[in-house]
């Protein structure tokens, strides 16, 4: 059972393993491969979960029951759906620019696949593990916005057109201030190294230690990213009441699918990066002084830990989607520009200052 | 592993998506019809062209973005060493965010934060 | 200096003003117990409706399949979408000839459920059922002949 | 940046857009043709008809008693009230003065429908701004007053309660209690609606001042309803012609000046509060008496016109007849309000965006068959 | 101002008005082209203002057109029925009342429409309910459509 505790042990006994019977290049090749296929294994089941959770956690906000025909308590159904997705005619429109039609869903699911890369998901369970893994993922997490805004203009259609101009001026409005609330953790730390900024909260997780500036900085996260994914309260690009499916209204089948698929990779990207920047990562929950209290905090392996935090972020995601009404365009930049870019900058300058003065633990 | 590992995560996703447009071509019925070729518009033709010079209102919310963005790259090698500098990198940062937040105060008064 | 402040009192207001709506929803999902979804095919057996209710008409038999039924078309009148037709034939009671029907037509599909008809029966043939599973693959089978096969009417109905 | 913007060079072209007749915030079969500058919209125009059926065509042939149920297809929401504007219109030409029980009966089950509607409307209306949830919420507690109108009409929508002379039959033993019942959860569940929509941030700020009519405007363009009374046009039609039971209660005319869309889901949601008392002055004191006044099987009017409104969910509800003396109708007129209401959308969305649009169409709350008839 | 008033208002400036005091409404019928100038009368003059338009309807009569329109008073919360009388059935046209009273854009096109009145100088005097290329005025008694009428 060690594994579960530190998958360095693992990973480097299969690399062994391979090792003695291959030689270096094959090596490399097949773990390549097992690398990739365990990401796509990942997605399909991030898929399967996440959507099964959203219709379920919807649901009970909503006094409804959800799912419940197609397995014990319709667990089956994402499975029936992708399935009846499959069995979808594929439609493209006449006028449309039928090569960025078919290329937008590849855009955004390899953004996805890039940036999922680069996340700690428990000790040693990392596959890149950069020293500037913080500005990479900001970096390659904001050009799911083109695969948006091709799909939206190659479709031939207005509504699309709007859709994907909206999710333009959103998604890039709102990476500033994913970018600097994460800074604000950055100077605690020291480095923009993933698994760096894991170990620096052994002793704690920064959004306690960070005192309140790091508490603003979570929140001000949370509605960005929120808004970053392009979810409601901040799904203008496809605001179905207004542009009926926004940016995918001539979307149909897998590659629907596929964007749908997204949406849920990037919520759990984005929850996955909060949850290791502010919760500490793969940390278990320490109180300073309670042994015992610890010990058990620390029989709970570190990847449940990971997942915990992140299921914690993504439900107070959900449960911003199926309270607020939808922001309006104007409201949504003002949001931004107004607000969260001043006080993101004024706490960033907060933040400094309690380094300067090492008025934190 | 290194960074050019990310080769396999790009492979992943044009396998991924490859995979499941291929099957469903596969398995997906075909009919034509001169209504599925039409964008849907609430079951109306569409009038005029859908392609057209769009307003400039997003733009300028890209262009104000660009500037803020590369403001950000400058704070992130910042961030990194705040501790170790002190108190010359929080001098030197005030003055960079006084003079942002100038820019930031002059867009706002100009109106160019307000929606149009 | 009034502005800064009454900038931070807008965010405050409005975080608060959404943590409170958040509530609301917090509360029912800590609360599965007042889910209000009703399984439908499930609960057949203890699904009951209202007495009143207006599901298709039917025709009244008794266990002698006798029905009350005399013919006289008041229903068909009242019917405002002609959902009613009643074709009539001439039976032979005691020697004379008497107007009956033969087929009492009703068109579930052009139903509106108004309930005129039921009023306007002078013998009380016809009511109203509390059914409401109408669903059919064909739109022929909506087509009913209310009068069972066989049946005839009541004795000192006129 | 003002210079930029209104820079010819780029001044982006106009840009049609069909919302409707198969759009999610049309709320039915609406077809409005926007021109669109970027997401501002320069102008709406209605077109109506998908669902015309006529229905003032079909009346010129059916007897009056067979009149009262079409009109349950019109505004389906607030069914009973039309039905009962073409029961007083024909018992007004009739000369017949029905008992004192079927008055308070129809006056509680109007302020019923009231109350469904304005739950489905508010519902609704969470929905069209992103908020879904609300839709649920909606439905949940007008779930008890359909219910309250199944046990007693017979019906969950169309029910057909009121004939020329009374009503069809007499309540339902339970129909005091289930009242009572409900009114007591749903004054629980009001404040609910406030501390979701109406205190909520993203909400105010996208209704106040938005699609503003003025007093001026909302007479001219013949708005009434909620709609009109926000913009403090007062058209309460319970008011200035009281009809049925309502000269004997006490309640207020909710009036609002600010005609925004803040302003209609404001007096939408205090007509709830209103309706909600009106019913608990009249629940207890349903007189005694018979339920309908005996009519002849096939009733003609004598020569003459007449004209009744009523005040339904949405505003003035018009009968108009012209009878010869036949059975039928020689001419039936409707006026709607949904119609007279929409004909001001246009007025009031130029200059706004597409997400205001979507809002100010809640708060006319349309029904859609009620304007295409 | 009580019905008595109103007609001696009315009679004053159209002479050739017919009244009928009807059970609820006065009811007035004036020949078509008197209908303008009489409307804008009854709405700009203080003693009358009739600003609320609540009802607009045609009538196809055998041998002539009716143009109906109940007029309400917010201020004196008065209300009377005025009718345009237009003696032709086979082209009928009259002056519009749109400028006066908004609600007259759309009820104008609801009645051109379902009756084939002609809204002279309405602006934008296009079909509303039915299709654009309909032919024939349904709401006429006289009007025959084998295919979406139920014969009765």
């Amino acid at each position: 059972m060690n594994w579960l505790y530190d998958f360095t042990y693992l990973t480097q006994s299969i690399h062994e393993s391979l090792s003695r019977n291959f030689e270096q290049g094959t090596v490399v090749l097949i773990e390549m491969i097992l690398v990739g296929l365990a990401f796509m294994i990942l997605f399909a089941l991030l898929g399967l979960v996440l959507v099964y959770a959203e219709r379920k956690v919807s649901a009970f906000f909503q006094q409804r029951l959800g799912p419940m025909r197609v397995g014990k308590w319709g667990t089956a159904q994402t499975l029936a759906d992708v399935i009846k997705l499959l069995m979808k005619e594929p439609l493209i429109n006449k006028n449309a620019d039928k090569f960025l039609f078919n290329l937008a869903p590849y855009i955004i699911m390899i953004t996805a696949f890039m940036t999922m890369a680069a996340l700690p998901f428990a000790k040693g369970l990392q596959a890149l593990d950069f020293d500037i893994g913080l500005l990479y993922i900001s970096a390659v997490s904001s050009l799911g916005v083109v695969g948006i805004l091709l799909a939206g203009w190659s479709s031939d259609n207005k509504y699309s057109l709007i859709g994907a101009l909206r999710s333009g001026a959103q998604v890039i409005s709102y990476e500033l201030s994913v970018g600097l609330s994460l800074l604000t953790i950055v100077i605690l730390t020291g480095s923009l190294q993933l698994s760096v900024i894991v170990e620096s909260q052994a002793n704690g997780w920064w959004i306690f230690k960070g005192h309140i500036p790091a508490v603003i900085a979570f929140i001000i996260f949370l509605i960005a990213s929120t808004a970053e994914t392009n979810r409601g309260p901040f799904d203008l690009a496809e605001a179905e009441s207004e542009l009926t499916a926004g940016f995918h209204t001539e979307y149909s089948g897998m590659k629907f699918a596929f964007f749908f698929l997204a949406e849920f990779a990037n919520m759990f990207i984005v929850s996955a990066l909060g949850a290791t920047v502010f919760l500490g990562g793969w940390m278990p929950f320490h109180i300073g002084g309670w042994e015992v209290f610890n010990n058990i905090m620390d029989y709970i392996p570190p990847i449940f830990w990971f997942f915990g935090k992140v299921s914690f972020i993504i439900f107070l995601m959900m449960w911003f989607r199926w309270t607020f009404p939808r922001l309006r365009i104007d409201q949504l930049l003002t949001l931004e520009w107004k607000y969260l870019l001043p006080i993101n900058l004024m706490n960033i300058l907060v933040m400094a200052f309690l380094v300067l003065m090492g008025w934190y633990f | 592993m290194d960074a050019e590992a990310l080769i396999i995560f790009f492979f992943c996703g044009v396998i991924m998506v490859g995979a499941g447009v291929l099957v469903s071509n596969l398995v997906a019925p075909r009919s034509k019809n001169d209504q599925k070729d039409e964008p849907y518009e609430c079951g109306i033709p569409t009038q005029g062209p859908s392609m057209i010079q769009f307003k400039v209102g997003y733009y300028l919310f890209a262009i104000l973005f660009l500037i803020f963005d590369v403001e950000t790259i400058f704070i992130f090698p910042w961030a990194v060493v705040m501790k170790k500098v002190g108190i010359a990198a929080f001098i030197e940062i005030v003055i960079f965010f006084v003079v942002l937040g100038l820019g930031l105060m002059y867009a706002w008064k100009k109106k160019a934060l307000k929606w149009e | 200096m009034k502005s800064i402040i009454n900038y931070f009192k807008e965010i405050l207001f409005g975080l608060k003003s959404l943590v409170k709506g958040m509530a609301v929803t917090g509360h029912y999902i800590t609360h599965p117990k007042e889910i209000i979804t009703q399984q439908y095919p499930e609960n057949r057996e203890s699904l009951k409706m209202f007495e009143r209710f207006r599901g298709e008409v039917v025709l009244l038999h008794d266990e002698n399949n006798e029905h009350k039924c005399t013919g006289c078309t008041a229903c068909e009148v009242a019917c405002p979408n002609g959902s009613i037709e009643i074709i009539p034939k001439r039976v032979e009671i005691d020697g004379r000839k008497v107007k009956a029907i033969d087929q009492f037509v009703y068109h579930l599909q052009m139903c509106t459920m108004c309930g005129l008809c039921i009023p306007a029966c002078p013998t009380d043939a016809i009511v109203m059922a509390n059914t409401f599973e109408h669903a059919v693959f064909d739109r022929s089978k909506l087509t009913k002949i209310l009068n069972k096969p066989g049946s005839k009417i009541m004795d000192g109905i006129k | 940046m003002e210079e930029i913007i209104h820079d010819q060079e780029l001044e982006s072209k106009e840009y049609f857009i069909n919302m409707g007749p198969q759009h999610p915030s049309t709320h039915g079969v609406l077809r409005l043709v926007l021109s669109l500058d970027g997401e501002i919209i320069k102008k709406v125009e209605p077109h109506l008809g998908f669902i015309h059926r006529s229905i003032e065509k079909m009346c010129e042939h059916d007897s009056y008693t067979q009149i009262v149920h079409l009109t349950d297809r019109m505004d389906y929401l607030s069914c009973h009230i039309n039905n009962e504007a073409v029961c007083l219109c024909v018992e007004q030409a009739l000369q017949i003065e029905v008992p004192d029980r079927v008055k308070v009966i129809r006056t509680i089950i109007d302020e019923l429908t009231r109350l469904s509607s304005h739950q489905l409307w508010w519902g609704v209306m969470g929905m069209d701004l992103g908020a879904i949830t609300t839709f649920l919420y909606g439905f949940r507690d007008r779930e008890m007053i359909t219910d309250i109108f199944e046990e007693t009409c017979g019906a969950r929508l169309t029910m057909n309660y009121n004939v020329p002379g009374g009503l069809f039959f007499d309540i339902h033993p339970n129909f005091q209690k289930r009242t009572k019942d409900f009114l007591d959860y749903f004054k629980k569940k009001l404040p609910e609606y406030d501390t979701l929509l109406s205190d909520n941030v993203i909400f105010t700020q996208r209704m106040k001042g938005i699609g503003i009519l003025s007093k001026e405007d909302a007479i001219s363009y013949g708005v009434t309803g909620p709609t009109g009374r926000a913009s403090g046009f007062s058209c309460d039609v319970r008011k200035h012609h009281s009809y049925m039971a309502y000269d004997r209660v006490d309640f207020k005319e909710i009036l609002d000046t600010e005609g925004d869309c803040f302003a209609r889901y404001k007096c939408r949601i205090n007509e709830m509060w209103e309706s909600m008392q009106i019913i608990e002055q009249l629940i207890d004191n349903i007189p005694e008496g018979d339920y309908k006044v005996p009519t002849k099987a096939v009733i003609k009017l004598p020569k003459g016109e007449w004209y009744q409104k009523v005040e339904t969910a949405r505003g003035e509800f018009g009968v108009y007849i012209i009878s010869e003396g036949q059975k039928s109708p020689y001419r039936l007129k409707f006026r709607s309000p949904g119609f007279s209401n929409l004909s001001a959308l246009d007025h009031m969305a130029r200059g706004c965006k597409i997400a205001d649009l979507v809002a100010i169409m809640s708060t006319l709350d349309l029904v859609i068959p009620d304007i295409d008839r | 101002m009580d019905n008595e008033e109103i007609k001696k208002f009315v009679l004053d400036r159209v002479a050739e008005a017919e009244c009928t005091d009807g059970v609820q409404f006065l009811q007035v019928t004036v020949p078509s082209e008197k209908i303008l100038q009489l409307a804008s009368e009854l709405k700009s003059n203080e003693t009358t203002s009739f600003d609320f338009l609540f009802c607009l309807t045609a009538v196809d009569w055998p041998d002539h057109m009716e143009v109906v329109y109940h007029l309400k008073s917010t201020k004196h919360n008065h209300q009377f029925v005025l009718k345009g009388k237009i003696n032709t059935r086979k082209n009928p046209e009259i002056e519009t009342v749109c400028h006066l009273w908004r609600t007259g854009e759309f009820h104008e096109r609801e009645a051109y429409d379902l009756f084939g009145i002609k809204f002279l100088n309405h602006p934008d005097l296009r079909r509303l309910l039915l299709t654009d290329d309909w032919e024939g005025w349904p709401m006429r008694k006289d009007y025959e459509d084998p295919i979406n009428m139920i014969e009765y």
